[in-house]
């Protein structure tokens, strides 16, 4: 046993740490730092950065014009790129789309979509939660029914997806459609691809708790989509969906992530002043900041674990569930203590200072002004991606049997 | 022992829920929330006519009370349902913190010339009492009041004082001897926010409120502004302030109760709707105990947000202390674990603006930072535990 | 609303006060504040002492010889004795079988069997659980078959009882029996009252996680039961056992209780000593102590509420429930506390150091002793007396109707 | 990185496991506590007759670690086994603790002496280092050693020393200069448990092992039998004794996870055998959820015990100090969730002595207060924390 990262590992984190350094720009990284809103822009900027390096898949083979980087790598370049500033990478195309396309899409999917995927000329989003479905995802009623007409064969999709985030920023939509009602729910499921600009879709904002517009609501009207668009087999769909939730199963752990998030508790302790010393400096408070980071090192563990298990490909087992349950109730843990370090100063909003560029006069202290938006948009880690509970039942399935 | 409310008190409970469920729902709090000050002035002059701005205003001076320091019974009965609809008007500010604060430390002049304004809600007052750089502590003033001819010249910063840009008077502490943090030489002021020098940098909050960050310089004041009745004078505003403090504290162990009390049925309603897998999701055993433990957890708020009103009114200083630390420690801790898996079982729709429970939880998080939050109290609490 | 106790409640504090200081054996006060073991003997001599006061049975009505308390009374009662180191009232007799014996016996067994427990002339327990019925008690299949012979009617018993509280020190046993397999499982059951001393009866101890001998197993072996001890009529004895448990519902918060145990915490860490002050002046550690003080003051007047509740008639809520669920928890985290203050000293185990006439060397402070025996003994409240998870489906079934 | 364990552990650790299933149940447990000297000769035989005692022993003399500080991974295999088993014989102590402080602290002369007989079992070794009043503080020693003509005499008392009335040597801290607390003037004796002048009373413990207050009245011991090696010395015994209560506590990390691990099967299996209303109890979703929770802390505890494996050879000893400090304050944490929640599913069965689950939860609470408990080490990862 070694948990320490080799030689080569070692000298891979210098060479993204540089790389992210020199290449990130700094009004990006300075919003990332500072809780500022990203925009689109800025999301496909650093994308298209990343992909003029060779570097625009982390997580695709070679052949694909991926990195072909072991999973230790991936870990290491995200929790860099966490570190440094840059906007996580969205997911939807080049993490999730794209392996089922890999896997399970014809020669002309593959020419069609993965290079624009690659390139961030086309921004996706997935359409799987509908309203009636959401841990109960097999239940989904949209609808795709097969037709012929003077421009070829197609379906016609009606129904509404929801929680569907970025779709206000998506060119794509990967959607989850009924096309049967035969046999078991699962059974009558296909994986459809959709344009996003087709007549009948429409895009409607949900508002999270905090001033946040990350998810929406997407209507799908009499939407035509041509049948080329089916990906693999009509009615296989829960099949492709499976393998795309198994696929990425090292990710959940975020160790960048919290590492920054954390780095900020204690920033913001160093600088608030408790009777008269530091907050870091109070026993009890500076207890509370060791104790989530004691958490946030077993996590770093777990999360290697996992990367080893899947490299030394050992079938899935709990603990991927194990890994998002502790590091999502992590995430609110650590938002928590940094509204706490902020007094009340985290009281006021001041909904300009979001942005980069305000240039007003903060209410409180530049670094509290985002601190409650970030929280409470953090509410919906233990919720999204399968809730807590839902990894619950997984685990105790896996190891009860019951 | 009486749990019970007197037949006054249930009647304004009634007539106060009544209103707010009829005239303040979601977008109605959504509209007060946009008008320019922040709330709305036609609920701000219902509350008034139902009197429940008088609630801490002595008779004497046309309220309810029976003396200074009010009825924090009345007062728990209210803000109660004020958490419960997530009510924005300043009451808590101008007719609680205040009201007790001038009733405390004011002299009968002043309570005569003060508190029928504030009683009928033709005058806001907000309390500006705490400090960048200070947190929690009330004794932290760097504020200076410098005494004139005619009165005091005031000169500082004051921190997050919620409602203090659409007050129309702000009580100010500042000091007139001493060094930061003594709890001598602290006094109160009452200042016009208008005042020349005043300068008010004015905030939403997360929860929905305004905040302000009050700039004093050289404001100068009569003489007559000094808070100086009661156990109030020129150096004595540091015991009015912890009184006044500790009255906002039950007030806001009572809103945090209405609040997890609304966050439990509306969770429990969810969970009897929804349904996955072909049944209301309250059929899962997992989420059926989770609702227990959520109600553990009430059942606390609501027995600490009680002992809050009742002791309250102790004279004895330390044993006050006590338990306002220990009422508010608890809501903090048992309302973060109701709001946080309140949230949890709405799912999806927990997280959005759309449904109340995001607005209960953003009120309730901040409100456990509103003079004090959890590491706060337990200190405060421990300092003064009998070994 | 007035939480502050009457001025008679205050006079009766005082005199209850005044009579445990003066009436109870100084032996088994120091016992019970010492973590010592307490005897039979200790048990019935103080409940002896109570009876000739006038205060055999706090629960009952005066016309049965009891001393007509409110339930305000009964708790200053409890908590003044506990808090002066009494020996808990065993309440099987005084306060589980003999409610049922008053409202569902016969006028035989009413004066049979009531002035005996009056008077601890006879030691009870009780036969509810059996191996294969714990949460699930309608299951239980300890038979009793109604037969006739010179003696007269009588009933054949057999089967198994376990986890009975004290058995090996009582001399009688209500039992819930099995009188027909018919219906629903609660509607064959029968409430029985049977002589610890006749053939058949056979009581092996069970012991507990840490050399506590309080539970048994009782087995039944065709052992004769005259007829005359069913209490009301066969087959409802279900009936009977759910008024039991409803009768005393506010017995859940056991605030003297706590109260002593928080006492001897903080006894301990004023005396043990860290990084050379007394641990109570650690503020980490005098902040831990300060949570369970807080938690204790909520338990105060969550018991309240339920004996104000219960006095004003209020149909049972889910609130003896979540006070169980509380108060047991409660106990356990006071006993970790007083575990961790006790440091290293909390390891050695001396038996003889469990009674009171230990006149040998101590391994630690005194008080260290019988730590580690009573914290894992008390393991056992939040499983017995209807699990805390059992206490979760009532609260939730109340709530919810689900 | 590398998560696979070397064949040689595999192997290690399979005849082992091996060994214990098949000779160490509940029963031969309860036969080796009552023994004379509370443990199985005939096992500790065993153990040495498969070389576990040797693990920290240097090569050089005749064991298999390849320096001083042992092979913590080869511990940790070892150790989790012993966990899995309640293994009552005192291997911790004596072929960890102390041949780790031989290791480090003796000079070749020494442990030339000293540990082939540790390696083979014919003598046991303990360390004396705490005190009473002490608490887990390893440098409050008030037990002196005064330099004679020959060596040294040694006083004072020593508290809880696990297996220190068996043992056939102590390793005894005392102070040759500085106050109580100096890290500075502690050194580190071998003393021979007959000396004249050492009292040993002995006692259980709660968790089936003896202990013993040893007390030095006038203890003489020879030259020689000061640990002076190494980083040893006359006055260098504090690092000596930090960095051997290091390995010692990563090898406790070991322990804990084995018994977590047999405790998470133990659970299971309850939960897929024991019916209630009909079906096994693993059925009811409560249940099942509660379970996750647990596993998330058994992998917690794996996680740390690797970690603290790992990291123990570190030579930065402030990364040292807060590694071990991180993972000793995790498996207290996640250790007591995962006994806690144990006992709670066995329900009746849970409280008895009759099962093993007890008794993991008994060792698993009382080696968390060995050489530093929750708080404790908190405390210590708080104060190196980086800001």
């Amino acid at each position: 046993m070694d948990l320490n990262p080799s030689a080569a590992d070692r000298a891979f984190r210098d060479e993204v740490r540089s790389f992210v350094r020199a290449s990130l720009p700094a009004s990006i990284r300075d919003k990332m730092l500072h809780q500022k809103k990203v925009s689109r822009e800025d999301t496909v900027r650093w994308h298209k950065i990343l992909y003029a390096h060779g570097w625009g898949a982390p997580s695709w083979p070679v052949e694909y014009g991926g990195t072909g980087w072991t999973a230790m790598q991936r870990l290491i370049f995200d929790d860099e790129c966490a570190l440094g500033g840059a906007p996580r990478l969205v997911p939807f195309g080049h993490n999730m789309v794209a392996p089922v396309i890999m896997k399970f899409g014809n020669a002309w999917q593959k020419e069609r979509f993965l290079p624009r995927i690659l390139a961030m000329e086309e921004f996706w989003c997935q359409g799987y939660s509908e309203p009636g479905s959401g841990s109960d995802l097999a239940s989904l009623s949209t609808t795709a029914v097969r037709g012929q007409d003077g421009d070829g064969a197609h379906y016609i999709v009606n129904g509404q997806k929801t929680w569907t985030t970025l779709a206000h920023w998506a060119d794509w939509i990967f959607c989850l459609v009924r096309t049967s009602r035969e046999g078991k729910q699962q059974e009558g499921i296909s994986f459809l691809l959709i344009d996003m600009r087709t007549p009948g879709v429409t895009v409607r904002p949900i508002h999270n708790m905090h001033d946040i517009h990350h998810v929406n609501e997407v209507w799908l009207d009499n939407v035509r989509v041509p049948a080329e668009n089916l990906v693999g087999e009509e009615n296989q769909g829960w099949t492709y969906a499976k393998y795309l939730l198994g696929h990425e199963r090292s990710g959940f752990a975020q160790i960048g992530f919290h590492k920054r998030e954390l780095q900020r508790v204690k920033d913001i302790a160093r600088q608030e002043m408790a009777h008269g010393k530091p907050l870091f400096d109070d026993p009890r408070f500076r207890a509370r900041i060791a104790q989530l980071e004691i958490r946030l090192q077993a996590l770093e563990i777990m999360g290697l674990k996992l990367i080893w298990d899947q490299e030394q490909g050992k079938p899935p087992g709990p603990d991927a569930s194990i890994t998002k349950i502790f590091s999502t109730d992590l995430v609110q843990a650590i938002g928590e203590l940094a509204l706490e370090a902020a007094g009340p100063y985290a009281q006021p909003y001041q909904p300009e200072a979001q942005y980069l560029d305000f240039a007003g006069e903060f209410a409180g202290p530049p670094y509290a002004a985002g601190l409650a938006a970030t929280h409470f948009d953090n509410h919906k880690f233990t919720i999204f991606a399968g809730s807590n509970e839902i990894q619950r039942n997984i685990i105790s399935k896996m190891i009860l049997g019951l | 022992m009486d749990f019970n409310f007197t037949q006054e008190q249930t009647l304004l409970e009634d007539s106060l829920r009544r209103y707010l469920a009829k005239s303040y729902g979601l977008p109605a709090r959504r509209t007060a929330i946009a008008a320019p000050n922040g709330y709305s002035v036609e609920h701000w002059q219902a509350y008034a006519d139902m009197g429940v701005l008088a609630l801490n205003v002595p008779e004497a001076h046309g309220g309810l009370a029976a003396g200074p320091g009010g009825n924090p019974l009345d007062t728990l009965v209210v803000m109660r349902e004020l958490g419960r609809a997530l009510v924005v008007e300043p009451l808590w500010m101008s007719a609680v913190v205040c009201a007790n604060a001038i009733a405390l430390g004011g002299t009968d002049l002043q309570q005569a010339q003060l508190l029928p304004e504030l009683a009928d809600g033709s005058k806001v007052f907000a309390l500006a009492a705490l400090e960048p750089g200070g947190r929690y502590d009330a004794n932290h003033v760097a504020a200076t009041a410098t005494a004139t001819a005619g009165g005091f010249t005031l000169a500082g910063r004051k921190a997050v004082v919620l409602h203090g840009a659409q007050a129309d008077h702000l009580i100010v502490s500042a000091r007139v001897a001493g060094s930061i943090t003594d709890a001598e030489g602290i006094a109160l002021f009452i200042v016009d926010r208008a005042a020349p020098g005043l300068r008010a940098l004015d905030s939403a909050t997360v929860d929905g409120l305004r905040a302000a960050e009050i700039t004093l310089d050289g404001v100068v004041v009569p003489q007559s502004a000094l808070l100086a009745g009661g156990t109030g004078g020129n150096t004595g505003g540091a015991a009015v302030l912890e009184r006044t403090i500790q009255l906002a504290g039950a007030a806001l162990c009572a809103e945090a109760l209405g609040i997890v009390e609304a966050l439990i049925e509306a969770t429990n309603e969810y969970l009897k709707t929804r349904k996955q897998f072909g049944v209301p999701i309250g059929k899962f055993q997992a989420l059926q105990h989770r609702v227990a433990d959520m109600l553990v957890c009430v059942e606390q708020v609501r027995a600490m947000a009680y002992f809050a009103a009742v002791k309250v009114g102790l004279e004895d200083a330390g044993a006050r202390r006590s338990a306002i630390a220990a009422a508010r420690a608890t809501i903090a801790e048992a309302g973060r674990f109701v709001g946080k898996h309140a949230v949890q079982l709405h799912g999806g729709m927990g997280v959005t603006d759309e449904l109340a429970v995001s607005h209960y939880v953003k009120r309730l998080t901040m409100l456990n930072q509103t003079f004090g939050d959890y590491e706060h109290h337990l200190a405060q609490y421990a300092e003064g535990m009998a070994a």
